[in-house]
């Protein structure tokens, strides 16, 4: 069975976050743009005589499908690369899938991924 | 007057009659890029549609209206060229200058177009595009047109007018500090006001969604006003030079004071800010683009940068929606110009001003010039203010000018012209049918 | 143990949903652009001499992660401030979660949160 | 109870996984645009004097809330209509879900879907 | 015939080359925001591609061909002036206005180059950037440059033509409605109906991916078009004012009539549309520009704008992709501008047109302006359609002018030139190895 | 000398000052489009940053340092014409073509603003802000003030300078190849050199983000250009065409060429191609446009496409980060334009080069105007070089030029003017509260 790690992360860190993945053997990843909420806004500004607030700050969201017997190797790996210890640098979590199936093939299973 | 063709001035008239039109569409990027994506659209056609209607407009009584034969020193006689027919080329406004008729009527129409559209940005986001022809098509005949007519046109802000009738000077506006930017500045706080403010004013951010297109804006703005101020001459000469150089170095001025006030005041210089520093120094030196020096030009230019960048912040204070700062900017712009000429204006190095007008304080010519300028500015800021107001009041309670609440949060363009301004996968649609 | 609360819904709403859930005690959230495909289709318009249907139509999704016992509640904050009771409002769905952790610190679980 | 299905296919497959999944029952989904990287990555070109990688190619998400008992059939309609055979057709996975609900009426459970 | 420099005139014909030239830069605008996000490179790149081809076959024989000596009614001595060698200024188009011989040929170039880059609004989103560059050089050759001498060379649509021979009147062509419009319109039709329907047209949605762009377009269009129509006139006198007003008025009539059309039947008035208008009544106007008054302008601009908009719909019925409507435009906006000057032709009020030439039904001068103007539009489809149509037939069975199915359904921007045009992350790309 | 107003002439220079400021916001557009999404307003704020501080540098000093009274060959007298006042008409730089002194100053003012501005290039992304107006403002003083003054101001590289003096040739820098592209190319070179690589560098891509801004750039360019051209004829004439037409047909050509050498060794013919195709073709006709014919133009063009093109691969070679080929296509271009005069220079069809210059190679004047060329080029590169590079060094010293590394990561839109270009969900924020 499989499971999904998804991870939230800071722009900047994909680059390297896709580079760790690949050492440890993560062969596909799906990315994409979101924008985090959380304790990193704050942060004030003026703009033309007007005060405000930034509160939803851009972020990549990384979905990996793997074996469970990676899920924490995926997990730790994810978290080392894209960790600056910085506020806002995101958060990962796993939820279990219960099929995976690549496209092409129509194949199931852990041999999908 | 006979008439003598040359050929260099109408060829510079011909060009910076293009240079004005051109103006407009800068316009359009200037307010489009300033807006929300969701009502870019509409806010370029307003300034499109100002385009159509006043463009028709002028041609058929809006020349006449404004350089026809005075009636009561208020307004031209609409009839005497009426659809331009059987006009000739001694009747020019320009003919002195050697300039055909027609092209002194293109020039002219190029500044009620762009006049209008100027008004549009205080009431971005919300305004029905049908109430906003008909608005146009008022506005230019009851309020720019008697302006126009006073201060160019031999009216009551001339050489003839009250301010020599009470004893001082001629009005000095070479350009439209008075016509186009004071005029348009307090027409755009009278509809500000009658529209309301936007949903979420003061609460939603509402930054600009494409700040490229705002600097577009600003520099086909700059590259148009060469024909506006440069072109106001009349003729291809010394003055024409002048005029066009002070054009430069006023802009330069106010883009850097407002950038330093943004930098002083916010910790930042924006492009926003940039953007509009140009603006607002392209309006301040407008009325004074002939009638100061090099020094005076650069101060006049350093002042409304900074009071203007200070300027755009009022809104918030007094809460008026005055969207994108047609007061901040082209309210506070004109009026500093059009009082600074008090102090600046001089007849060395190049200069020019109308037969009876005077130096400034500054350059040794008393206090005379300065209380005629803000006698002309509050004249028309008044005459301005309640006319629109009754328009936009008239308007508001007969067909309505404002969207819907839902239409105005859901998105004008998509409410009013069934567009979106970009592709976007979120707005994809299926093509169904063919109809014809 | 923790979920992942998702909410699609219209996107003028995001605010009153941010505020909402803020108020709930809601210390972060992601939120990502998404288009719907559902009821809310079948209008159609003319442009330029041709009918079109509009099909997809912009939504925001919300994605929250909480402690098990917040999930209720959560959820019934997310539907009251998102709902307009029009066609088109959205659907929240909440799916188990195995495994949260914080990029920053590191730290698994509801500490994570 | 139902699941979550999710697709991350190519771009151009879109209009026509959408009519198949309507042609199947599925009367709701939602969109959104994804990177994807996996085997298809490793055509490289000549941009301006120096040589690129093409590394993360457009895709599009579909997640579709089913019922249990429709899973497979989702899933298997959706994996036809988006297959190419080409290299890059994407994956497809199902995850439990513990509760749906719809924003507009408030009602939860396979109703809302 | 002796040559005496004028300045003024000069000036203007440079200013109004320039102008001209932005039109293609400007027409990549208006027609790269109509297409989908992963066509515009291309689209923006038929433009650019044949301003180059172009712009040098000019110089080398086409100016020579096109105002060389006759040969035979039927084009110019290519080899007169190849390559501009030996010529002098008494041979200037312009001479008679006092502009150099090479400011004749620059303003005539970029009239070549528009024509041939109008074509590719017919064909976006499928053509072979290298066949098109072919076509650009082999149509402009074999098509504009014969239409071009028989209007304005001294060919067979002038004024010792076959509408002469006919015991009719001289056809009025101010500025292009035949060479220009016409002729890229109905040789856009020709091209797509060789290359055949995108894939999913009728079915897919296509619309515009950047309206701001399509505006931005037809505002440089506009601009661009005062040098365009009143530059027609190769001085800077009454009759140029009166070119660049009718291209302001007819324009504003345009635009209005065209919102109002869609208003009426479509609910909505569209910004595409707005842009629509503008180019439909530049169009129209074109061949008008200085032989019409101030209300056979508007009245030019008024129906050619409506007209437009419903044309625009016909290829969904008829079945034909001409996907950027330069059909619905060009030719339906040519030939109505070119065949009501057979109404509102007239020699009042600053006007001009050839001698010979002579005013419209409604001014007195009875049908026989109007049956010259009609021969000669008919005379243009005819023949640019049947030349067109054997060019693209004949490229297309040799080098194919398509791309593959496969490179259009991805994107022709990333399958002709290896770009996308905005960044995404969808598009991110690894830097591996630099190559030199 | 005697003063007589020609208002053609004057005209003319008054629209070509406005076309070359537009050049500026040009190339804000042209850099703007190149960079990546994250730096695109820092990219414009260098243009229009330098259009403030030289603009208002130009009207104090800048004129009278490059064409007031010569000190010695190297610069002119700053006190002559400072801040403009008492200059008459006479003292007109173009006063033999009856251009007034004003028109003269607008017009060299726009020269200086682009030279600054496109130093910017080899900067992109990394540069404070502050920093770069400070910069502007020394480098136009000590920099680009000699260099005028030494081609145009009566200096060293003129009629009585060192190639003359030499037994030579007087150098042919009709608009600009030395001033200009090779003071600027080199400039940028040495800047790019004291500040050092972007981060990623050669590692991560850094593709344009906005290809259409590009095109936008390349097109209001080409269109300014016209104005600098043939503008540098100082009137409106026969070589002004040819200036104007060499403008066309060498940016054609090198369009052309550039595009076929991507073709060929990559395999594709991009956009971000042609418009660089056209702006190399355009900097290498710049020194050349009024001194060689149609085929001397075409070849310069054709020759400066391809040289561009293959050398701004050269940067990845070399390690330097030279981010949007500043030197690749100015350096190099202008390189190409200066040298190649010394092969193409004609005193025949409509052409002109300055007394005492002679034609080049192949037009039978020998080896003497070749030799000369480089000599003049040069110069210009050692001088500027060495100057740039200390000027930089001590800036870099001092205040520092560069941003931080997290700033630069971050994007410098950002961190340094508060502002990301366009509207994101990721980069919502809420209002709090009201500031003034
Ligand atoms: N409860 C949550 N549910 C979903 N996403 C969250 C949640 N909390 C934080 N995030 C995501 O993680 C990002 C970082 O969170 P933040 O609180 O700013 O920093 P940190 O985790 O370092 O304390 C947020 O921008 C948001 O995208
Ligand atoms: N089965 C589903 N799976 C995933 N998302 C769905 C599903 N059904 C609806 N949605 C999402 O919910 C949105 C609203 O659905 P819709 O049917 O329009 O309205 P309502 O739920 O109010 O009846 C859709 O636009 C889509 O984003
Ligand atoms: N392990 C994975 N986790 C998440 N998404 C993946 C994974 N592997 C592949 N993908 C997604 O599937 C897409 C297609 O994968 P790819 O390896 O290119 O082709 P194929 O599945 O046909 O071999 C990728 O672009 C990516 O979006």
């Amino acid at each position: 069975m499989t499971k999904l790690v998804t991870g939230v992360i800071q722009p900047h860190r994909l680059d390297d976050v896709k580079s760790a993945l690949e050492a440890a053997g993560v062969r596909g990843m799906t990315v994409s743009e979101a924008s985090g909420y959380g304790r990193q806004r704050g942060h004030t500004e003026v703009y033309r005589g007007a005060e405000y607030t930034v509160d939803l700050v851009p972020k990549v969201r990384i979905e990996v499908l793997v074996a469970d017997e990676d899920t924490a190797t995926v997990t730790a790996v994810l978290i080392k690369a894209a960790q600056t210890g910085k506020i806002g640098d995101g958060k990962v979590w796993v939820v279990p899938v219960e099929d995976v199936a690549r496209v092409r093939t129509g194949e199931h299973g852990v041999d999908a991924l | 007057m006979d008439f003598a063709l040359d050929t260099g001035n109408t060829a510079w008239m011909l060009t910076a009659s293009a240079l004005v039109l051109l103006m407009t569409p800068g316009l359009a990027f200037f307010y489009g890029g300033m807006v929300r994506g969701k009502s870019v659209l509409n806010m370029m056609m307003m300034s499109f549609g100002a385009m159509g209607v006043v463009g028709l407009i002028w041609v058929l009584w809006g020349y006449s209206a404004t350089f026809g034969s005075d009636i009561g020193g208020f307004i031209g006689n609409p009839l005497d060229y009426f659809g331009l027919d059987g006009m000739t080329d001694d009747q020019s406004l320009m003919a002195a200058a050697g300039v055909p008729a027609l092209v002194a009527v293109a020039f002219q129409a190029t500044f009620a177009i762009i006049t209008i559209a100027l008004i549009s940005g205080a009431i971005a986001d919300r305004t029905k595009f049908s109430a906003w022809l008909i608005f146009a098509g008022i506005w230019v005949t009851i309020v720019y047109m008697p302006v126009a007519h006073w201060v160019w046109g031999g009216g009551l802000l001339g050489a003839e007018g009250i301010t020599v009738d009470m004893g001082l000077s001629v009005p000095i506006d070479f350009a439209g500090g008075t016509v186009v930017h004071i005029n348009a500045g307090i027409a755009g706080l009278a509809l500000a006001l009658i529209l309301g403010k936007r949903k979420g004013f003061g609460k939603e951010p509402m930054r600009p969604h494409n700040l490229p297109f705002v600097m577009l804006g600003a520099a086909l703005l700059w590259f148009g006003w060469f024909g506006f101020n440069a072109g106001s001459e009349f003729a291809a000469d010394g003055v024409a030079g002048r005029a066009w150089l002070n054009t430069l170095i006023a802009t330069c001025a106010a883009m850097l004071t407002w950038l330093l006030t943004e930098r002083l005041r916010d910790g930042k210089a924006t492009s926003l800010g940039a953007a509009s520093g140009v603006v607002g120094g392209l309006v301040a030196i407008t009325p004074a683009a002939a009638a100061v020096d090099t020094f005076g030009a650069i101060a006049i230019g350093a002042i409304a940068g900074s009071l203007c960048a200070l300027a755009v912040g009022l809104k918030y204070r007094f809460g008026y929606d005055d969207s994108l700062d047609v007061v901040g900017v082209h309210l506070v712009g004109g009026l500093t110009g059009t009082i600074l000429i008090g102090l600046f204006a001089t007849d060395k190095n190049s200069t020019w001003y109308p037969e009876g007008a005077m130096n400034g304080l500054f350059y040794g010519g008393g206090l005379t010039q300065l209380a005629t300028q803000v006698i002309a500015a509050v004249v028309v800021v008044v005459f301005s203010f309640i006319v629109t107001y009754v328009i936009g009041a008239i308007l508001q309670a007969t067909i309505g000018m404002r969207v819907s609440d839902g239409d105005e949060v859901g998105g004008i363009d998509l409410a009013q012209h069934g567009e979106t301004a970009y592709e976007a996968l979120g707005a994809r649609v299926t093509m169904t049918e063919v109809k014809a």
